[in-house]
């Protein structure tokens, strides 16, 4: 039967295998171009690895590329360009406050819109039919440094440090809201609660009065730039990761910081991360699959967890619009909230939530290693780089 | 200058400037109902940036005071609409004028005790004017503004009875407003208020040994172009439904900047032309996303090298050619 | 105590980079009278030349030379290669249009911002790129609690020495008689024989020059450069220039040292993420009270 | 006699940094006649303009305009009191139209608002085309009428020079102070405006006159102040300054040559 339907399938795509719209939206330039560009490969990446099984319903999946760079606007301009041309299923994008107008369009021209990249916590709050998310949310990563990374290491003193960006802001009050019980029954104290500027170059002035206040653990919720040069100008000011447990978040990715920061001062740091998948290929198969194509064409995988949600987006579309055999949004969409697991990407099972949430999205914390390579964190292994 | 000199006078021909006048009005009108929403959302953007460049082009063009933060007032108008409507539930539609009202109130607070200096140091003043509020914004005081977060969930704009929400109705509202502030602009223009500034512009000495009160009249000004930032800034964040402080940078006061000499200083039809291009040139030049910008920094110093009054300069000397100064 | 040497210390050290860059500014100013506002990323284009070089150097020079001799290599490369953008700039994109105005300058000079950081976005990528510990002098004195690291000493004295150098090339020396005669006016200054092009040349080299060494150390001491950059510091150091008193060398000197101390001082005493309100906010109110900023000579206006 | 005396010095005094440009001067000009400031470059003439029009605030000393202390007064309010100038190079509006140029010195008679100018009421019309008609007509006193959609930069120096005057008459004056008026113009120019000023007084016009031609100073003055380092050396009619060994030691000594342009 099923190669009957598969003969079928091939039958129909030598006739008329028309293209499979799907658009991408994502910051080619600005100061997100990095990101953007990573996304951008994965997509094609996943793209291909569709295509290469016989595409959606027989059908070949077309990308249709538009940059919105970074910036609120032009994520409208973007989303309007991708709707004139046609297109009813679209993964994009970075950055919660450029989602937002964006999704809106879609959701009012009923196109089903799969976001990677922005974890604000109300973007899946706003009663939206189309919107949904294969990355977490703000509040899954800072719940994960409450409820596990702090006891792991028994932290009485803590220090959260972020930068004022939207997203390391709304990460670091969650921290404080999920902690807010333990400090009230004094089982924690918060020692430390700054903001550092992003773009600066100088933070020994913060670093001082971090050290000055003497935590057991140090979260900082920004991005790895940032996170790197506080890593690099603590080692020089003589703050020990063994005493403060240096733990960053998933935007500052240790090859990254590595490289500005170098080995010595980025070894025994760790951050909570998605599961990246370089760290899955052992787990899931697709996760192989992937990353052996992209490291084929493009070299070493890059470590963003949210380029990889980008591809998944893609495997998401691909396995729901199998399942329905439609590819009517409103069916689609129906079929995602229904909160069955459409099938396993390269970051594990994907479900969804009715609120377009990504259901059971597993985090890790990693430890830069002696090599100045990141590990998944083992106590018995790297213990001794944080003073276990 | 040399080509400007060439340009045949039967242009500025009162009859040819009416039937241009109208040519252009009726593209502006029938536009939308031939193009596509991403057109009509780009045309939205022309209007946006042309009403911010008409502000502009009050202060830097009329009066000749380097303004690089206009994004501030821009900025101040979002907020206060976004502000007032997400908190206390006032109609996005109805901020409109008190937008305009709380960005010129907050220019003439500012701008008082430093619209004294001259050239460039006006210009670094209103640099740092344009970041100061941008920091304010992003470090969220009193938790008003949201942080970096911005401010979410404004109403859409309702017009007796209508909602604006289609590309279509925001065209249509942000070039209503522009086709009114401009006419509003040029009867300035054709005053002795708007040849005042004028003065000032061309010779601030000799302009207050006229009898111009030049400080009044700067500030004026200044309020003036901060308020139609300050509209702006309101149907902004109506179409967005969010303000955030990264529309807001410096970049964008430099463009407001580019889009008043590209045009012309002074010249209203000149800065519409001034936004389109700033506009539009991203845009056509998507499929090579990652070098847009690249050509569009060429392109700006080449305008200024072919056309250095700009693409579309303020001619007075044919202003005044239909014959209006009577023979005494 | 510790904190307050600690943020001095600081506040010298990125002032020296706003000092370098400020300079640039101040020389073109007082020249042609324009804002250079493609100055800022004529500095970014230093340190990704510097970066250039030292990545592809280091293994083909770097034994022959040691780490001293490529650190001379790389700086004197970004320096030569950005003063030649400053010049081609200058030609191509000023001197056709500075004579008709100053405003179509500012606009000129702002596209070149723009097209520069977006060459540089296209050459190199838009990912930060990482100065390597293997070609920076990352020794330092212990001195109880208190580290002094060598590059800090060597951005010091290198502002120190190459500001020195140009104080007194523009104060003592005859061709410096002739930049400040052609700042102060340029009609004159063209009657009494003085080579006007050349004046305007050597800014436009010596300006970038200087912007570029300041790149290459603050790729060295930050450790990471990215295409934006020259935009934030360029925005700075415009405010330092302003501060010293524009079109004034020792001016842009106190300016962008002043600045540096300043932003240390708010950040480690009032708040960092105000200390750029702060930094902006006390501009303004100088400028109320001091139009002409701190050095910067108070001009009647001739009536 | 006190009573004819519409502008008055007494004892103003303007220092830069140390330097004293005007020490405590005194100068009296009667009603309805020609009264000339004369002295060497850099005696403090044109500064004596400034303290008078309000651009510079002198140090000490007073400015007395009909009885009326003008101190403190920002030089558009002292404008709209009736003094209007001219400066030594002209200071045109130079990207506006020599008609343009002209309606400035009505200005501050203008009355319209910011809302009556953009929707156009009547009154403000009205006022519009009074502005007009005035600055038409000095325009065609003073010979510019083809020159009026000219933009000032275009037209010839003499041209602009009388073109300052205009904008300065339009202004209409009691007091109007001449920077040099004749300074750069042509022999024909130079008679057509000597006729020209000659004529003012009788329109009610009281002249204020910096000048370095001696024959126009000569030709002219009902009066002549003669001033030198800041301070009056020396004041009479034409005669008497001619005759006067101080000023002809201080001024006329030099020769000509020396006087033709000012500092």
């Amino acid at each position: 039967m099923r190669a009957l339907i598969l003969g079928l399938v091939f039958l129909a795509v030598s006739v008329w295998a028309q293209p499979i719209l799907i658009g991408f939206q994502g910051p080619l330039t600005g100061s997100w171009a990095v990101e953007g560009d990573w996304a951008l490969k994965s997509v094609q990446i996943a793209v291909e690895i569709v295509n290469a099984r016989g595409g959606i319903l027989g059908r070949p999946i077309q990308l249709v590329v538009e940059d919105d760079g970074g910036t609120p606007k032009g994520g409208t301009l973007a989303a309007q360009k991708l709707i004139a041309a046609g297109v009813k299923f679209v993964v994009g994008t970075y950055g919660s406050m450029v989602c937002m107008p964006s999704s809106e369009l879609y959701e009012e021209e009923g196109v089903l819109h799969i976001n990677y990249g922005c974890t604000r916590v109300d973007l899946s709050a706003r009663g939206f039919k189309y919107y949904f998310r294969t990355s977490g949310r703000d509040d899954s990563q800072a719940r994960f440094f409450v409820e596990y990374v702090i006891p792991l290491f028994g932290a009485k003193r803590i220090a959260v440090m972020h930068d004022n960006t939207a997203y390391a802001l709304g990460v670091a009050e969650d921290v404080l809201r999920f902690m807010k019980p333990l400090l009230d029954a004094g089982k924690l104290q918060l020692v430390y609660y700054d903001a550092i500027m992003p773009g600066e170059r100088d933070y020994t002035p913060a670093l001082t009065a971090l050290r000055d206040a003497n935590p057991d653990i140090w979260y900082y919720t920004g991005y790895y730039p940032e996170w790197a040069l506080l890593l690099r100008q603590g080692k020089d000011l003589g703050l020990d990761w063994k005493k403060i447990k240096a733990v960053g978040s998933n935007a500052c990715p240790i090859s990254e910081a590595v490289k500005i920061a170098g080995i010595d001062a980025v070894m025994g740091a760790m951050i909570t991360q998605e599961p990246l998948p370089a760290f899955l290929v052992e787990k899931y198969t697709l996760a192989k699959e992937f990353v052996t194509s992209y490291e084929a064409k493009y070299g070493p995988i890059h470590d963003s967890p949210w380029a990889t949600y980008a591809a998944d987006a893609i495997f998401t579309l691909a396995f729901a619009i199998e399942a329905t055999k439609s590819l009517d949004p409103v069916v689609v969409a129906r079929y995602l909230r229904s909160g069955a697991v459409v099938g396993e990407g390269i970051t594990g099972p994907l479900s969804f939530s009715p609120e377009g949430d990504r259901l059971g999205v597993p985090y890790m914390l990693l430890i830069c290693n002696e090599k100045g390579e990141s590990a998944l964190f083992d106590p018995a292994v790297h213990g001794h780089l944080v003073g276990m | 200058m040399r080509l400007l000199g060439k340009r045949p006078t039967w242009l500025y021909k009162q009859p040819v400037r009416w039937a241009f006048l109208a040519a252009t009005i009726a593209l502006l009108l029938s536009f939308p109902f031939w193009a596509s929403r991403y057109w009509i959302d780009v045309g939205f953007y022309v209007g946006l940036y042309a009403l911010l460049g008409l502000g502009l082009n009050v202060i830097l063009g009329e009066v000749g005071l380097f303004n690089l933060g206009h994004a501030a007032f821009w900025a101040l108008g979002a907020y206060t609409t976004a502000i007032l409507n997400v908190r206390l539930g006032i109609p996005t539609l109805a901020l409109l004028p008190l937008s305009a009202l709380v960005a010129g109130g907050c220019a003439w607070l500012i701008s008082s005790p430093i619209i004294h200096l001259r050239g460039d140091y006006l210009c670094i003043v209103t640099i740092a004017l344009g970041e100061i509020v941008r920091l304010v914004l992003i470090n969220n005081p009193a938790g008003l503004t949201g942080g970096p977060n911005g401010v979410i969930g404004i109403a859409r704009p309702v017009f007796l009875g209508h909602v604006i929400r289609t590309p279509l109705d925001f065209y249509f509202l942000v070039w209503a407003m522009v086709a009114l502030c401009a006419f509003a602009l040029r009867q300035l223009q054709r005053s002795r208020i708007g040849r005042a500034w004028n003065y000032i512009r061309e010779d601030e000495i000799a302009a207050e040994a006229m009898g111009v009160d030049v400080r009044s009249l700067k500030l004026l000004a200044f309020v003036l172009g901060a308020a139609l930032a300050g509209l702006a800034g309101n149907i902004f964040a109506a179409k967005m439904r969010m303000v955030s402080p990264d529309s807001f940078t410096f970049m964008e006061s430099c463009l407001m900047f580019c889009i008043v000499l590209l045009g012309g200083m002074g010249s209203i039809p000149g800065t519409i032309l001034g936004a389109a291009l700033v506009v539009l040139f991203p845009e056509i030049f998507r499929p090579v996303a990652q070098y847009r910008l690249l050509f569009f920094g060429l392109a700006l110093a080449a305008t200024m090298y072919f056309r250095p009054g700009g693409l579309w300069p303020r001619r007075r000397a044919v202003e005044f050619t239909a014959g209006r100064a009577a023979r005494p | 105590m510790l904190t307050f040497i600690q943020q001095l210390l600081n506040g010298l050290t990125i002032g020296s980079f706003y000092a370098f860059v400020a300079l640039g500014y101040s020389l073109i100013y007082a020249i042609l009278k324009l804002i250079n506002f493609a100055h800022g990323d004529l500095f970014g284009l230093g340190a990704y030349v510097g970066y250039t070089v030292f990545v592809y150097a280091f293994g083909v020079i770097g034994g022959a030379l040691g780490l001293w001799g490529l650190l001379a290599v790389g700086f004197a490369a970004a320096a030569l290669a950005t003063a030649g953008a400053g010049l081609v700039i200058e030609r191509v994109a000023y001197r056709p249009i500075y004579p008709i105005g100053r405003l179509p300058a500012v606009v000129s000079a702002l596209g070149m911002a723009i097209f520069l950081s977006n060459l540089i976005m296209a050459v190199w990528g838009p990912r930060y790129l990482a100065y390597q510990e293997s070609f920076i002098p990352t020794g330092f004195w212990q001195i109880g609690e208190f580290r002094i690291r060598i590059l800090q000493v060597l951005i010091l004295v290198s502002a120190l020495v190459l500001l020195g150098i140009l104080y007194f090339v523009v104060e003592k020396t005859t061709f410096g008689a002739a930049i400040r005669a052609a700042a102060l006016d340029r009609e004159t200054a063209a009657l009494m024989g003085i080579d006007f092009l050349k004046v305007i040349r050597f800014a436009f080299a010596m300006g970038p020059a200087l912007g570029a060494i300041a790149g290459v150390f603050v790729g060295m001491y930050y450790r990471q450069i990215n295409f934006t950059m020259g935009w934030v510091y360029g925005l700075k150091a415009f405010t330092a220039t302003i501060m010293g008193g524009i079109g004034n060398i020792p001016g842009a000197m106190v300016g962008g040292i002043l600045l540096g101390l300043l932003e240390a001082m708010t950040a480690g005493y009032i708040s960092a993420a105000w200390k750029d309100v702060f930094v902006f906010a006390a501009l303004m109110l100088m400028l109320i009270f001091r139009p002409t900023g701190l050095l910067g000579e108070k001009v009647a206006e001739k009536v | 006699m006190r009573n004819d005396i519409v502008l008055e010095t007494q004892g103003i005094t303007k220092r830069f940094r140390g330097l004293v440009a005007v020490d405590r001067f005194d100068i009296a000009v009667r009603a309805f006649t020609i009264h000339s400031l004369i002295g060497p470059n850099g005696a403090g003439k044109t500064t004596v303009f400034n303290v008078i029009t309000g651009i510079y605030r002198p140090e000490e000393g007073k400015v007395l305009f009909q009885g009326q202390v003008l101190n403190g007064l920002k030089p558009h309010e002292i404008l709209a009191r009736g003094i209007a100038r001219t400066f030594q190079n002209p200071r045109l509006f130079k990207n506006m139209t020599c008609l343009e140029n002209t309606m400035a010195g009505q200005h501050a008679h203008g009355r319209a608002g910011f809302w009556s100018s953009i929707l156009r009421l009547p009154h403000q019309r009205r006022e519009e085309k009074k502005i007009q008609e005035q600055a038409g007509e000095w325009l065609h006193r003073l010979g510019l009428w083809p020159f009026r959609h000219e933009l000032a930069r275009n037209i010839p120096y003499g041209c602009q020079k009388l073109l300052e005057l205009a904008r300065a008459l339009a202004a209409q004056p009691k007091v109007l102070l001449l920077d040099e008026p004749t300074c750069g113009l042509n022999e024909s120019e130079k008679a057509t405006m000597m006729n020209f000023i000659e004529g003012l007084p009788k329109e009610g016009i009281t002249v204020l006159l910096v000048e370095h031609n001696m024959n126009v100073v000569m030709g002219l003055s009902d009066l002549i102040t003669v001033m030198n380092y800041g301070k009056k050396i020396a004041e009479g009619t034409p005669e008497e300054i001619y005759n006067n060994p101080v000023v002809v030691e201080a001024y006329l000594g030099r020769g000509e040559s020396n006087v033709v342009k000012s500092g």
